[in-house]
């Protein structure tokens, strides 16, 4: 029961954010409702139990890219954003080709409506961290290259070069 | 709760962040709505971890791989936007079209 | 003399690569001496032939290697000897003495005649050519080769009516000509594929076997014989495409004498009679040349009546006993036909002649400017009066004996054909008479021509009074031996058959007029019966002797005097008849629409290829594209930037169609599509 | 223990992009240059090292955790690695690339390619994802590096959205592969075909799709081309595209063969579709980066051909397709950057009269122009040849015949710029066309490649025939 | 022997390609060696030709792509051989009416000589992606040999016989690698030859089609003939010769070589379609030429009808058809060569084609007229010419099985005679237009080019049995198998 209500409260939160995010006219309060989004998103992988998975959510996602998507807001607004329309004119086909998509979706999750949990959870932090030095130690090097690579882009696009 | 709830909360984000990256004008919100989508990805990682094979993580540890590549695709594409918008002083991505045909 | 035979033909061709290459062009370039020279070595070996059938020599046939090629018969693939040579029976030599006789002559007044002209060689070099290849075709053992040879004929026909291509009524002329004779070829072509196909052969000595012994389908007979006469109409100017013939004597005088009246166009007859047992087994067609002669000649003779050009009613007159020739032909007359050629090369070479000396004379062609020429010209007028007896049949002049066993084949063929020949050869009669009486009788009308005229030098006279002999006696001195010299073929199977089923269906001429009917085969088959052909019944002889003198004296009656009263008077009271005679039947008009339909449909067909055939593939396409973008609403990206020149409809608008998907540059409208490619897998794929 | 010496090239060069980062510290800016010579040679070093693996029995062939190493990736990967060598060269007489950040572009491109190498002998879905992001997000940056070009800016910011656009919907295709099979391996036994794999497939593809150009996700391809500086347009025309379809090519030929999968269709579809995109849409375009983009489109489509076709005849083709693509592609960029920098704009109009300018770079250029439209001697004919006779001999004489007919299309854009260099004349005095050192010798390898392998393909085709031997 | 023939024109592009630019005597030397050089060993291979053999001579064999069974093989039999030196020599030919161009002598060597291997090496590949490589090879060098040095709607002309020409032959390639997997992955014509009229004749039709699509569009058979008008206007003289001469002969040759050599069941299942065609082409062409003013594009229709014989002869399936499109083939080259020859020589000085332009030319051009005649009445099929035996070969084969279709085709031969002889009476017979007052005579080099073709029309007119000889006995065997 308990599990149920927190399910649900946890999606609509997700969702219902979600949709603000994609909806909302004001940039800002899109990005803040990014942060609440993720955070539900977070909420969601504790009541998976997936621990470390909620634990780095929190501290990548919610604290760290909706901050910095909100200060990116923040910075690149120009005035009149406030009174532009913020959604383009290919909403009607964008709900068409959602919807029509949400069939199959649908038809995925549906065929799944059977599989219950049948284990207790439990941490999965320790198994994580010997996968991540163990079998997928090379990617998970790789990401070192990846975050470093998107570092450089970051500096060499933002460094302001007035020469 | 059975897995296809999760799956259809996955499902409902990601077409979410469809939506939104169709029609945000603004890049900012494209961007955001793509990682809406990113995030229904994890959900369902996550869920099938949790359903499917209880115990193991490598569908949490494929999330957090997506957790870390997102934020770095978050942060060249903000760096870019920002270079754009020190150019062309614009956010929208209608205005993006010098080249085209 | 025999085995060198095949000299005839090669000297004067010898000589035109002579005259051709190495002589300058020169009036007193000695170059014509070559041509005459030759010609008379060649007319020289040729009356050996002769004498040597005279004597009874039988067929003579010599063939060497000419070239081979792969070919296909019954269902085998070998390679097929094609021979040259020569195949000489007693009409080949007659005919080939003719040839060589008359272009001899022909070539010695020209020295005169073509003197003060400055393509002087060329000329000669031209009736060289044209000798050799008519001499050619007279003895090819090969058919191929005397197709050959007719159409070198032609070419040399086309160029020397173009002779004088300056002005453009002989550029017209020539390509009219060699149009109408082309359109006659293609039969004789369909002819040669079939005989061909048929026998496996061009030799036309085995040709000949193949035929007498029947292996030929009468169906196929009759086509062959069909294409061969239609090649035999256009060369000897036969109905409906005489057209050419009048409009052909622009050309040099001298040298429409030797072509365009004694000898290429009696080539076509003379290849009739060569491939005479084609005919004989098809009766039909017989028939159809019988009755083709007999349109020709009197539609010629009508028109001849109304001429006042003297080269005209020449040319008319020419086409008219083509016209005999052709009917005696398809009368069953083989022998009449090859001794009317060979008298009517004699008087027509010499009355052309005569003409060119009267034109050379007046320097007009217009007989209505001339009258009373027989003073200044005198051997010109004794030997054309010569020529008009002989022509009109006169008895003892060459031509009534040749007219009259013609009119004897007819009589016996068909009645009303032979009225109507009849009336030819009265109107025959006439018009040359009127061509004496305008030109040489009576008054000079116009004083100043007729002051300036004079006698023509020795070089042309001479050729004249040479021509006189045969016009004379050439009718009395073959008339004996005509039928040892040339009988008419006989096939073997129809008179085999003829002894078991005397009315073979197969060999029955079918339109024949009822009365024909029973003589015709009868004709045909015996062999032994030629002696008693050719005559006419006595009754009509004196009829033929009581008229022609009468027509004669009527022409007298109409044209003696300066003015012509009477035929004015004629002329006003059946002018609609006149103007069609003038028209010519109206045949050139029809000819003209003929060109003219052809010219438009020549037009339509380029048209169909520059708009449809071209366009259809180049921008088909295209259009189908346009009515897919139209329908897709994307119609305004069709007049986006149409760079691309001319390649193109399928690429350009395609290229168009898909770029407009884009045209905008929007990354949302990218992300769309890979939106809808999304939903779409995920829609197929999970909802089938 | 995980095999990791097996991707010891790779490694290599990971470190040596780090190395070149660590030198530009020490570097001044004028010496800059020293920057790029290191990196072109540190990707020469590696070409050599992974000719070595190559030749060597026991490196060539081998199965990690997450890899696997044998002549067909290594292929792919020399492949990979000698266009990065060539890139590079080409940047050097590249005029607008900043000196200052010699040592970042350098870093970033052999990232890229050291990305690409990870990505060919990726056998699981986790270090798919990860080296392609490493190649995405390198590409990123690279395709913006001029970034005061607004084109370039542009160009980078659609790349970039299109980009994670695309890499989320195929993470979202891991996730329910992840669901379907229960590990990210690509390695299909036992697992039934079900709708959800399927889809997950094509989600997978999709994002494959947008590396490789492929329709329905080429759609940046033209403005990313046109955008960013030459060198990187000519890297990122070439190496993405034969790694992926590299990848694809072991996916669907070796893991899932795809005839069980119904998914020969759908590849043979997006080829068809990718052909005639990339090809109609060139014929309008009158920039040469932009015509080049399409026509990388549509060479991306004609390996899909390969693909789809299938059997061993197909994966030799898309091999040696691949091969010959990157000569006679890298040619045309080359040629085209040098006449593109001379004039000053990337118009066709700057093509016009080059006969008179450079009789050579013309030659070259229309080399191999008609090397990309398949037309004998060049090597272009054989790739095709290949690629066709896979078709053929697997039953799609359709998809055969619409791709010959694609390739007469694709001569009517391709020689525009023929027309342009050899028939027509410039507008203004005909300067010689000044053409960098190594561009030349990067040209100058092109058409070595395209005219000595269209003439005498037999050693390529049995280099290929070995490589793809070790694949079932 | 063959490879020499072959690969000489391209050694000599080579050198060429490396001669400086302002050197045009060495640069023309230099092409004169080279096509000299195929040109003379073509011919002193006749003395070891045996014209009494049906088989493949010459033979070379070399592996080029081992791993695909591709060959590098040659051969020369009575069919590829007459067409080997009719291109030698008219390369020879089109090269002395070359000395006249003067815009970028370099290139146009080069790419000349280049067109030059790829003709020769089509007539002696016998290895299927050789051929094919040799036939698009051709494509090329005639792209920018129109491109450049054609008329004024060059590049447009240019691009769509590129075009045209690939569509046709792309197919083609399909053709050829269905061919490969059928017979077992062989390219090998000759083994092709064996195989192919074993296979079930729904795949040979198939085959035969795709086959026939490229080279009808090279003969050019109707409705695929619209780009011969077109690069024959604006080719330059030279290259309209090699075109008409040389380039239409490879799609006839193909069609004996390998639509009736390897799928006979293809073959004669279209028997009926290509007898129409034939037809088509022969009367359509000629009434094409008879609208034409200009007086290349007249030419250029009556290549479409030439042509169209020779699809006549083919298509009555007899030895005699045959031999009579391969000799039509030859004569065709040397006749309409010359006829191209003899446009340009009055294009040089006029600048003008357009046949109502003139008249009279015969009075100041004695030479030229004559030429021009004597070309003319050969094209038009007038016995004792060249033009005539082939037509007539090729009708009397066709005429034992299409007795209609040969009767309707004889219209076309009426027509080509109007057309030529109305251009002959409206260019040089009539009243001299005044306006050339100051025309030329033919020049030495134009004489040297036309002169050689006007003898050989002659002599092939009334003594065809050498070039016959080479090619019976090749042809009964052709048929006979």
């Amino acid at each position: 029961m308990f599990e149920q209500i927190v399910f649900w409260s946890l999606a609509a939160l997700t969702l219902g954010s979600a949709l603000c995010v994609v909806l909302m006219r004001n940039t800002v309060h899109s990005s803040l409702f990014l942060g609440l989004s993720l955070a539900g998103v977070a909420g969601l992988y504790g009541s998976l139990g997936a621990d470390f998975l909620f634990a780095a959510q929190i501290m990548v996602y919610v604290s760290g890219i909706a901050v910095l998507i909100m200060f990116a807001v923040m910075l690149l607004g120009r005035a009149s954003d406030l009174h532009l329309r913020q959604v383009n004119d290919r909403w009607m086909a964008a709900l068409l080709v959602c919807g029509v998509s949400a069939v199959g979706l649908c038809k995925v999750a549906a065929s799944f409506r059977l599989a219950f949990a049948t284990t207790p959870t439990k941490p999965g932090t320790h198994a994580l961290g010997r996968l991540f030095l163990g079998e997928y130690l090379l990617p998970f090097e790789l990401v070192s290259l990846v975050l470093l690579a998107a570092l450089l882009g970051a500096v060499f696009f933002t460094h302001s070069e007035k020469a | 709760m059975t897995l296809a709830h999760y799956l259809a909360v996955g499902s409902g984000l990601f077409l979410i962040g469809v939506f939104g990256a169709l029609t945000r004008r603004n890049i900012i919100g494209i961007l955001m709505s793509v990682e809406l989508m990113f995030n229904a990805a994890n959900i369902n990682l996550a869920a099938f971890d949790r359903f499917l094979h209880p115990g193991g993580v490598a569908g949490q540890s494929l999330a957090l791989f997506v957790i870390a590549v997102a934020a770095a695709e978050v942060v060249v594409g903000l760096a870019l936007l920002l270079a754009i918008y020190r150019n062309a002083d614009t956010v929208y991505a209608e205005d993006f079209n010098l080249l085209k045909g | 003399m025999l085995e060198h035979a095949y000299l005839i033909p090669l000297i004067p061709f010898a000589a035109s690569l002579i005259m051709f290459f190495g002589a300058k062009e020169d009036p007193h370039s000695p170059a014509p001496w070559i041509g005459v020279g030759a010609m008379l070595i060649s007319l020289g070996l040729s009356v050996s032939v002769l004498l040597a059938f005279l004597g009874g020599a039988a067929t003579y046939e010599r063939n060497w290697h000419w070239f081979s090629f792969a070919t296909t018969m019954g269902g085998k693939h070998f390679v097929h000897d094609m021979p040259i040579g020569v195949l000489i029976d007693g009409g080949a030599a007659l005919v080939s003495v003719v040839v060589c006789f008359v272009s001899s002559l022909v070539q010695i007044y020209s020295i005169a005649y073509m003197h003060d002209d400055k393509r002087y060689k060329r000329y000669f070099c031209f009736v060289s050519f044209f000798t050799a290849a008519m001499l050619g075709l007279v003895l090819s053992s090969n058919l191929l080769v005397t197709f050959a040879c007719w159409e070198l004929m032609g070419l040399t026909s086309y160029l020397l009516i173009g002779f004088w291509f300056e002005r453009e009524g002989p550029c017209e002329a020539q390509k009219k000509a060699f149009m109408t004779t082309k359109l006659g070829d293609s039969g004789l072509y369909l002819a040669l594929l079939f005989l061909y196909s048929l026998a496996g052969s061009f030799q036309i000595s085995q040709l000949g076997q193949f035929f007498s012994m029947g292996y030929a389908p009468a169906a196929v007979a009759a086509v062959i014989a069909l294409g061969i006469l239609v090649g035999a109409a256009g060369k000897s100017a036969q109905f409906p495409l005489f057209i050419w013939l009048p409009d052909a004597m622009q050309g040099p005088t001298p040298g429409s004498a030797l072509i365009h009246a004694a000898t290429m166009v009696a080539a076509g007859i003379y290849v009739v009679a060569r491939l005479y047992f084609v005919f004989l087994a098809a009766p039909d067609v017989m028939a159809l040349a019988a009755w083709v002669g007999c349109i020709t000649a009197f539609m010629a003779a009508a028109m001849a009546l109304v001429s006042y050009d003297i080269k005209g009613v020449l040319a008319f007159s020419t086409i008219s006993q083509l016209g005999f020739m052709m009917c005696a032909l398809g009368a069953g007359g083989y022998t009449a036909a090859l001794f009317h050629l060979t008298t009517h090369a004699f008087f027509k070479a010499l009355l052309f002649l005569g003409a060119g000396c009267v034109i050379h004379a007046v320097h007009t062609n217009d007989m209505r400017e001339m009258g009373g020429l027989w003073t200044k010209l005198p051997v010109t007028f004794w030997t054309m009066l010569a020529a008009c007896c002989a022509i009109a049949g006169l008895p003892l002049f060459s031509g009534s004996y040749s007219k009259d066993m013609i009119l004897a084949y007819v009589w016996e063929f068909s009645k009303p054909m032979f009225w109507v020949m009849l009336g030819t050869a009265l109107m025959t009669a006439f018009y040359m008479f009127r061509l004496i009486f305008l030109t040489f009788t009576g008054k000079d009308r116009d004083h100043e021509k007729f002051h300036h005229a004079h006698e023509a030098p020795g070089l042309m006279t001479v050729p004249l009074v040479l021509l006189v002999i045969p016009t004379i006696v050439s009718g009395l001195a073959l008339n004996g031996v005509i039928f040892k010299l040339a009988p008419k073929p006989v096939l073997h199977f129809q008179t085999a058959a003829a002894h078991e089923v005397p009315a073979d269906a197969h060999a029955a001429p079918a339109p024949a007029p009822a009365e024909a009917h029973a003589e015709a085969p009868a004709a045909q088959h015996h062999g032994d019966e030629h002696h008693q052909e050719g005559h006419l019944p006595p009754f009509l002889h004196y009829l033929l002797w009581v008229l022609v003198p009468a027509s004669i004296a009527f022409s007298f009656f109409l044209y003696r005097g300066p003015k012509y009263p009477v035929a004015d008077a004629l002329k006003s009271a059946l002018a609609p008849a006149f103007t069609l005679l003038e028209r010519r039947w109206y045949m050139d008009d029809l000819f003209n629409v003929l060109v003219r339909v052809s010219d438009r449909v020549a037009a339509l067909c380029f048209w169909v290829d520059a708009n449809v055939v071209d366009r259809v593939f180049v921008d088909g396409w295209g259009l189908v594209m346009r009515v897919f973008a139209h329908l897709s609403d994307l119609f305004d990206a069709l007049f986006v930037d149409r760079t691309v020149d001319g390649f193109g409809g399928l690429t350009n608008d395609v290229g168009v169609g898909l770029r407009s998907f884009v045209k905008d540059g929007q990354v949302q409208e990218y992300l769309m599509y890979a939106a809808i490619a999304f939903s779409l897998a995920a829609t197929l794929i999970l909802t089938r | 223990m995980t095999n990791l010496r097996l991707l010891a090239p790779e490694m290599v060069l990971s470190g040596l992009a780090l190395l070149v980062l660590f030198v530009d510290l020490f570097v001044p800016v004028k010496r800059a240059r020293l920057l790029y010579h290191l990196a072109w040679l540190s990707a020469a070093g590696v070409l050599v090292m992974t000719a070595l693996t190559l030749s060597g029995a026991s490196g060539a062939h081998g199965v990690g955790t997450l890899w696997s190493v044998d002549p067909f990736s290594q292929f792919l990967k020399m492949c990979v690695v000698m266009t990065t060598a060539l890139c590079l060269l080409m940047g050097l007489d590249y005029a607008a690339l900043p000196e200052r950040h010699a040592g970042l572009y350098s870093a970033l491109v052999l990232f890229a390619a050291a990305g690409l190498m990870f990505l060919v002998s990726a056998t699981d879905l986790l270090l798919v994802f990860v080296a392609m992001e490493l190649v995405s997000l390198s590409s990123f940056v690279l395709a913006g590096f001029e970034r005061m070009n607004p084109k370039s800016n542009e160009g980078a910011m659609k790349y970039f959205v299109f980009g994670a656009f695309s890499s989320a919907i195929m993470v979202y295709g891991i996730s329910l592969y992840y669901g379907a099979t229960g590990g990210t391996k690509l390695a299909a036994a036992g697992v039934a075909a079900s709708p959800l794999l399927l889809l997950s497939l094509v989600l997978i593809l999709l994002g494959f799709a947008f590396k490789a150009s492929i329709a329905p996700m080429h759609f940046w391809v033209p403005d990313a081309y046109e955008g960013a500086p030459t060198p990187v347009t000519t890297f990122l025309s070439i190496a993405p595209k034969i790694a992926t379809l590299g990848v694809l090519v072991r996916l669907f030929g070796v893991v899932f063969p795809a005839p069980a999968w119904e998914l020969t269709s759908l590849l043979a579809l997006m080829a068809v579709l990718t052909m005639t995109l990339g090809n109609f849409t060139a014929l309008f375009q009158d920039d040469a980066k932009r015509l080049l983009a399409y026509s990388s489109i549509a060479q991306a489509g004609y390996l899909l051909v390969g693909l789809a076709a299938g059997g061993t005849l197909g994966q030799e083709g898309v091999l040696l397709y691949a091969f010959t693509y990157v000569a006679m592609n890298l040619g045309c960029f080359a040629v085209t950057q040098a006449v593109g920098q001379a004039a000053g704009h990337y118009g066709l109009s700057a093509f016009d009269g080059l006969y008179k300018r450079s009789f050579g770079m013309a030659l070259a250029m229309s080399f191999c122009l008609l090397s990309l439209a398949g037309i004998p001697p060049f090597a272009g004919f054989m790739g095709k040849m290949y690629i066709f006779s896979a078709a053929v001999k697997s039953g799609m004489m359709w998809l055969a015949v619409i791709g010959v007919l694609n390739s007469v299309v694709s001569v009517y854009y391709y020689f525009r710029i023929a027309q342009r260099m050899f028939l027509r004349d410039a507008t203004g005095e005909a300067a010689p066309l000044p053409v960098g050192a190594f561009v030349a010798g990067g040209v100058a390898v092109a058409v070595v490649g395209v005219l000595l392998f269209g003439v005498y393909p037999e050693p390529l085709i049995a280099g290929v025939k070995a490589s793809t031997r070790f694949l079932p | 022997m063959l490879s020499l023939i072959i690969w000489a024109p391209l050694v000599g592009a080579l050198i060429v390609l490396c001669l400086p630019k302002e050197k045009v005597t060495a640069i023309q030397a230099v092409s004169f060696i080279a096509a000299g050089v195929s040109l003379v060993a073509s011919l002193v291979m006749l003395r070891a030709f045996d014209a009494d053999s049906a088989a493949m001579q010459f033979v070379e064999r070399l592996p080029w792509i081992p791993s695909l069974n591709v060959n590098y093989s040659l051969g020369a039999d009575g069919l590829s051989y007459p067409l080997v030196l009719l291109t030698t020599f008219m390369c020879v030919i089109a090269l002395v009416g070359s000395l006249g161009i003067e815009k970028r002598v370099k290139e146009y060597f080069f790419w000349f000589l280049v067109l030059e291997t790829g003709m020769l090496g089509v007539f002696v590949a016998l290895d299927f992606i050789l051929f094919y490589v040799f036939w698009e090879l051709t494509l090329v060098p005639m792209y920018f040999l129109i491109g450049v040095w054609g008329g004024p709607k060059r590049e447009f002309a240019a691009i769509k016989f590129f075009l045209y020409t690939l569509t046709g032959s792309v197919f083609m390639f399909l053709g050829l690698l269905a061919m490969y997997f059928k017979g077992g992955n062989t390219f090998d014509i000759l083994q092709l030859m064996q195989l192919g009229p074993t296979w079930e004749p729904r795949f040979q039709i198939l085959v035969f089609l795709a086959l026939y699509l490229g080279l009808a569009v090279k003969i050019p058979a109707a409705p695929f003939h619209t780009w011969l008008p077109l690069a024959h206007v604006e080719a330059p003289t030279p290259i309209s010769v090699i075109l008409a001469a040389v380039l239409l002969k490879m799609g006839v040759y193909g069609l004996l070589r390998f639509c009736y050599q390897i799928l006979p069941g293809g073959f004669q299942w279209f028997l009926p379609y290509l007898v129409l065609i034939a037809v088509i082409n022969i009367v359509y062409g000629a009434l094409c030429a008879m609208a034409q003013t200009d007086m290349k594009k007249m030419v250029a229709y009556s290549s479409v009808n030439h042509m169209g014989y020779c699809l006549l002869g083919i298509a009555g399936m007899s030895a005699a058809g045959f031999t009579g499109a391969v000799f039509q083939m030859v004569t065709h080259g040397i006749i309409t060569g010359a006829l191209f020859l003899l446009v340009g020589v009055v294009y040089d000085r006029a600048h003008t084609r357009d046949i109502s332009a003139f008249g009279g030319l015969a009075l100041k051009t004695p030479v030229y007229a004559g030429l021009m005649f004597l070309t003319c009445f050969a094209s038009l099929g007038l016995p004792g010419l060249a033009g005539f035996v082939g037509e007539f070969m090729c009708f009397l084969g066709a005429f034992p099985m299409w007795k209609w279709h040969a009767a309707v085709s004889v219209l076309g031969i009426i027509a080509t005679a109007a057309f030529f002889l109305r251009m002959m009476q409206k260019v040089f017979l009539g009243t001299f237009n005044e306006k050339w007052a100051g025309i030329e005579d033919m020049t030495v080099r134009e004489l040297v080019s036309v002169v050689p073709l006007a003898v050989l029309t002659v002599w092939f007119g009334v003594y065809p049995t050498w070039p016959l000889s080479l090619m019976n006995k090749t042809i009964a065997a052709m048929l006979g198998k």
